[in-house]
């Protein structure tokens, strides 16, 4: 049985990631998962100085998911090479490094660096949180300015470039074809949808940053149809995410069209959830009797 | 201290006062625990998916069990408060830093549901403490077991039983002295005490709250404000769920 | 305590409405509520002539949702004013008729036709079903379209107009503004957000139709957020919807600027789940020491 | 007959067959339900909010109580098998229109988990019934129960007990008469049922299946195609919920 999936060149052990700030930089889950038997691990946004993040509450709870207003709290890209990285040198999985700014500038300084570390794999580029001011969704709700910074941040990178989008949009695919004329490598959708809960009984905001990023089952049907809309609209990779806590939401996403699929909340609720999946789908592909995962890619059409 | 991830078994689970409830958990977080320590519970009820943190009340090695002694606040905790002997609920422990065993007479202060956690600090302490417990009204609960431990002074918020006022009213006015404080509570009451300590120039650790996501410091959901650039986070946050709840009380921003 | 609220000019007894398409013409719900509790009652959405609709299986289940795609099925205007009318003739509240078309001159023949009818109290425009081809959220995604078929409607509309915003979009206060610019009385949102479900174990998609609009508490955080940002954009009074299960969710989207609310999908798994949502607003005010629910209107901001 | 939403209690839970339950329930539905009527049964699980429609088996008025048999399909039934005795599920019914009670010679038949539903109706039947069962291998349910109610004869796909082969292979080779047909089971053979009724001139109702949301005839989720325009719907649909399950089979598109 081949789990083995490509992704503009490099080779994953199987598809199963972890997604960008829910696993921070591997150290705090490596008590309860074995890192070697990850795809690749996603490590939290970083900026190229550190950032503090939006006051707290920073997370509530909704139905069957999540909000988060963390504001890409980092300690900065100096302190992510010297601390962050070397622990992941450790392991035989992929390292890809999620990258958040305020300007087109502060994403290059942190591609600029990364350039040079060894142990990063890829690059993937937070043009989507909905939970800072500047930066962010800024860059990723609007398609010229999502093929923009797509090219900036390829002229400079040493890495191939994941471009990750916003299920905030109209159109899906209007975003996903921008980041391919660009010259993306891969994308990888969704990051989260903007919600907001109100206590009733304090007549407040549940987050002091009012909105925050929903995640976790609930967005799960959001994220397997634009990942097939956008399956159906350009030819790079996906990497699909949104709401998968079990192998069968893992599947669903592969045969919507993911290459490859990451994993968020659910680690929060199962630290395992990762493994499950991965045996989940080495399971589903013995009693489907598919012998290469890749032939599960975009097969319902 | 290893984190464990299993389901516990419900050895008792009883009322202690209005809307309050202890339940002791058959559990192998009981091996790694420590007092100050928290634990997260996971709802059964699949649309609820964070954990509800809750502290170590109690901590017995011999029977493999932990107590937590919590209060009604929403649908978690009154899904657990339904759990019956033999039932299960899965947990996530045992997690934070927990309160470092100090000084020679410690002042042991609770506050609210605030007061569990300090059981087994007193319990374990084995000094001469001096045990401050604020509560509400005369919905008492664990007093009598913190008499074991130490000698306790009681604040009510309504007058009903001990003195007529907060904690921090019982430190100034019995002129409560010591050499450390440990204190869990309220936000305003923890200022209270922080500034008492600072006045009378006594250490003190305080255990704070927040609202928490993973629990073991990957999410950053759960952060509290450092006077200091933190040296984890490099910035002036610490998380409650790791390098918590228990910080040196000058160290926080409150 | 007074629990009336005012919607251009038409009072309800109590916020509480039911969203159309979830409650058919109120009959079959009628063995459950008694409809003269009701605030309102919104009908299926109507054209000007039958639609049969999209092929099975036109619905499936999500977590903490469902998703739709009945394809706007309807048995016209003509029957519509024949039969169903009539049957809420008896009932001692609001009627709100959902007017659907492909076209605009669909929408304007079913407009004027109700504009002869006197049990109608409102119409309300869905520009925003994700599940037909032609019409539809065709018409509520861009705000040109927005303003032009408001406009159109208003022209010929003899009730007052609510227009029916859809969340599949980037920016809905640009459509609210829209709405509001074409002389929109009321907005409603939100309708469905496309979504997708799979069967890994037949490989093929749930619904015929491949997509469907998702409803249910999994979407209720996007909808108090485009409820609460619409009721700063605009000043329009909103009838806010998306996953009220209870009073708790009620409360939440009135305190973030709905001046009433739909229930929907919760009727289908508690058909008593409006007279428990009604109920639960008085114990609330009662229990805040509110004594008008107008007061509770945008209260959170 | 009035509609009834409540929670009925589990008076008994049997396994049938591998990943076929029988549930007995005690409901005021029960005073309501007639022969091809189903239930939604509802999930505790608070994720899953769809009804599942389940087919009655059998009404006991005497103790106020019917039975359900399903089959394992995911995770809703599976959640219902857990269920035991004195414990409670929510419930909505009786659905649906039932079988009219016609003929002389009616001939009944049931397919996999089309079986249930046909018990109620042959024992109502009071007639010299002909029941063809058919089933998958020889984990046949329900069988000993329909001896009582008529002839029965067997089909199976892997030709382990009875006919191997097709219930319309039996109605073929044992050439079945009768001046009425009652059939339930999987969509291909209420089509070959169809066509062998439409052959022999016989009157056939068929008992059909779709997914639902409603159950009540309120969302057009569970429509199917009819032949001619519906009188509710105005196009050629009806639904599945509410005009059905039970249908003419000629005024269908199968
Ligand atoms: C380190 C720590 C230790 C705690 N120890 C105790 C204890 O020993 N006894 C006790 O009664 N309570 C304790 N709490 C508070 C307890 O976590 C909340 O009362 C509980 O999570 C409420 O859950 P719910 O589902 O009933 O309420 P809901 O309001 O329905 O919960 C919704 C969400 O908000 C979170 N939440 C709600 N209130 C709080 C809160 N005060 N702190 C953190 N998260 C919250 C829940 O975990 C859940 O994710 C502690 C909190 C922390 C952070
Ligand atoms: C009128 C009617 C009568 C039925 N009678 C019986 C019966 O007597 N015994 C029995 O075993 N089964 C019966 N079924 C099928 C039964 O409804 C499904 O097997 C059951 O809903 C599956 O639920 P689940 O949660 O286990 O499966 P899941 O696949 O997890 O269910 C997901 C969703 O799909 C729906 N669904 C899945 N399969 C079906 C199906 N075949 N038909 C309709 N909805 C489905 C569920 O209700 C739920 O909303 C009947 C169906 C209908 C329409
Ligand atoms: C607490 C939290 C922090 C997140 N931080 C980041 C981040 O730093 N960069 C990023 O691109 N996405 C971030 N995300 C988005 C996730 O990577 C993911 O896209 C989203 O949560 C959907 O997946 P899920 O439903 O599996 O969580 C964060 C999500 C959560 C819940
Ligand atoms: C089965 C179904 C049918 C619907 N039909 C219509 C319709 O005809 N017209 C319309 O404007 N909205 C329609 N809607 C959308 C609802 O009115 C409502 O906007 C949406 O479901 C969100 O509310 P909820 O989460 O409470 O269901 C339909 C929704 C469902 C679930
Ligand atoms: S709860 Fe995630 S870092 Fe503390
Ligand atoms: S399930 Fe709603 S109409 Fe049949």
């Amino acid at each position: 049985m081949n789990t083995q999936v490509n992704l503009a060149g490099v080779t994953l052990k199987n598809p199963v990631m972890v997604a960008s700030g829910t696993f921070g930089s591997g150290a705090e889950y490596s008590e309860f998962v074995d890192l070697n038997r990850l795809g690749a691990v996603v490590t939290k946004g970083v900026a190229n100085v550190p950032w503090p993040g939006n006051a707290t509450p920073r997370v509530a709870e909704v139905r069957s998911g999540m909000l988060n207003a963390i504001g890409l709290q980092n300690p900065g890209i100096d302190v992510f090479c010297q601390r962050d990285l070397p622990f992941l040198e450790g392991y035989d999985t992929k390292v890809i490094v999620n990258v958040c700014g305020k300007t087109t500038a502060d994403y290059l300084e942190v591609v600029e660096c990364l350039g040079q570390e060894k142990r990063v794999d890829m690059l993937e580029i937070n043009i989507s949180c909905p939970n800072v001011k500047e930066g962010g969704i800024a860059f990723g709700q609007d398609p010229k300015a999502v093929e923009a910074i797509t090219k900036e941040v390829k002229k400079h990178a040493k890495q191939p470039v994941i471009m990750k989008l916003s299920p905030n949009v109209t159109d899906i695919t209007e975003m996903a074809r921008a980041a391919e004329a660009g010259g993306a490598d891969v994308l990888s959708l969704i990051n989260t949808l903007t919600g907001m809960k109100i206590d009733i009984n304090r007549q407040t905001f549940a987050l002091a940053n009012k909105t925050g990023g929903m995640s976790g089952p609930a967005v799960h049907p959001i994220a397997v149809r634009m990942v097939y809309q956008v399956a159906q609209a350009v030819k790079l990779p996906i990497i699909g995410m949104g709401g998968i806590e079990n192998a069968e939401d893992a599947i669903e996403m592969i045969l919507a069209g993911a290459t490859a699929v990451s994993v968020g909340t659910a680690n929060f609720y199962n630290p395992m959830a990762t493994l499950e999946i991965a045996d989940g789908i080495e399971d589903y592909m013995k009693r489907m009797h598919v012998e290469n995962v890749q032939d599960l890619i975009g097969a319902v059409h | 201290m290893a984190k464990i991830q299993e389901m516990a078994t419900v050895l008792e689970q009883t009322i202690l006062a209005e809307s309050v409830y202890s339940m002791w958990l058959a559990t192998n977080v009981a091996k790694e625990a420590a007092a100050g320590q928290f634990v997260s519970l996971y709802c059964g009820e699949g649309s609820r998916l964070l954990p509800r943190p809750i502290s170590i009340c109690q901590i017995d090695t011999d029977r493999n069990a932990i107590r937590l002694v919590y209060r009604l606040a929403g649908k978690g905790t009154k899904e657990f408060s339904k759990l019956q002997t033999d039932e299960q609920v899965r947990i996530l422990g045992p997690l934070g830093n927990g309160f470092p065993l100090e000084g020679q007479h410690p002042i042991v202060i609770g506050g609210g549901i605030g007061v569990p956690p300090m059981l087994e600090l007193a319990k374990q302490l084995k000094q001469d403490s001096t045990i401050v417990l604020g509560y509400r009204d005369d919905q008492l609960f664990l007093k009598e077991q913190f008499e074991s431990y130490g000698q306790v002074e009681i604040a009510t918020d309504d007058g009903s039983v001990g003195l007529h006022g907060t904690v921090v009213d019982v430190l100034r006015q019995k002129n409560v002295t010591g050499d450390v404080i440990y204190a869990c509570g309220p936000k305003p009451m923890l200022a209270a005490v922080k500034k008492f300590a600072e006045e009378k120039g006594i250490k003190c650790y305080i255990s704070m709250e927040e609202r928490m996501a993973c629990g073991i410091g990957a999410c950053l959901g759960c952060v509290c404000q450092t006077k200091e650039v933190d040296a984890h986070s490099h910035v002036h946050n610490a998380r409650v769920c790791k390098d918590g709840p228990v910080f040196l009380a000058e160290e926080v921003e409150l």
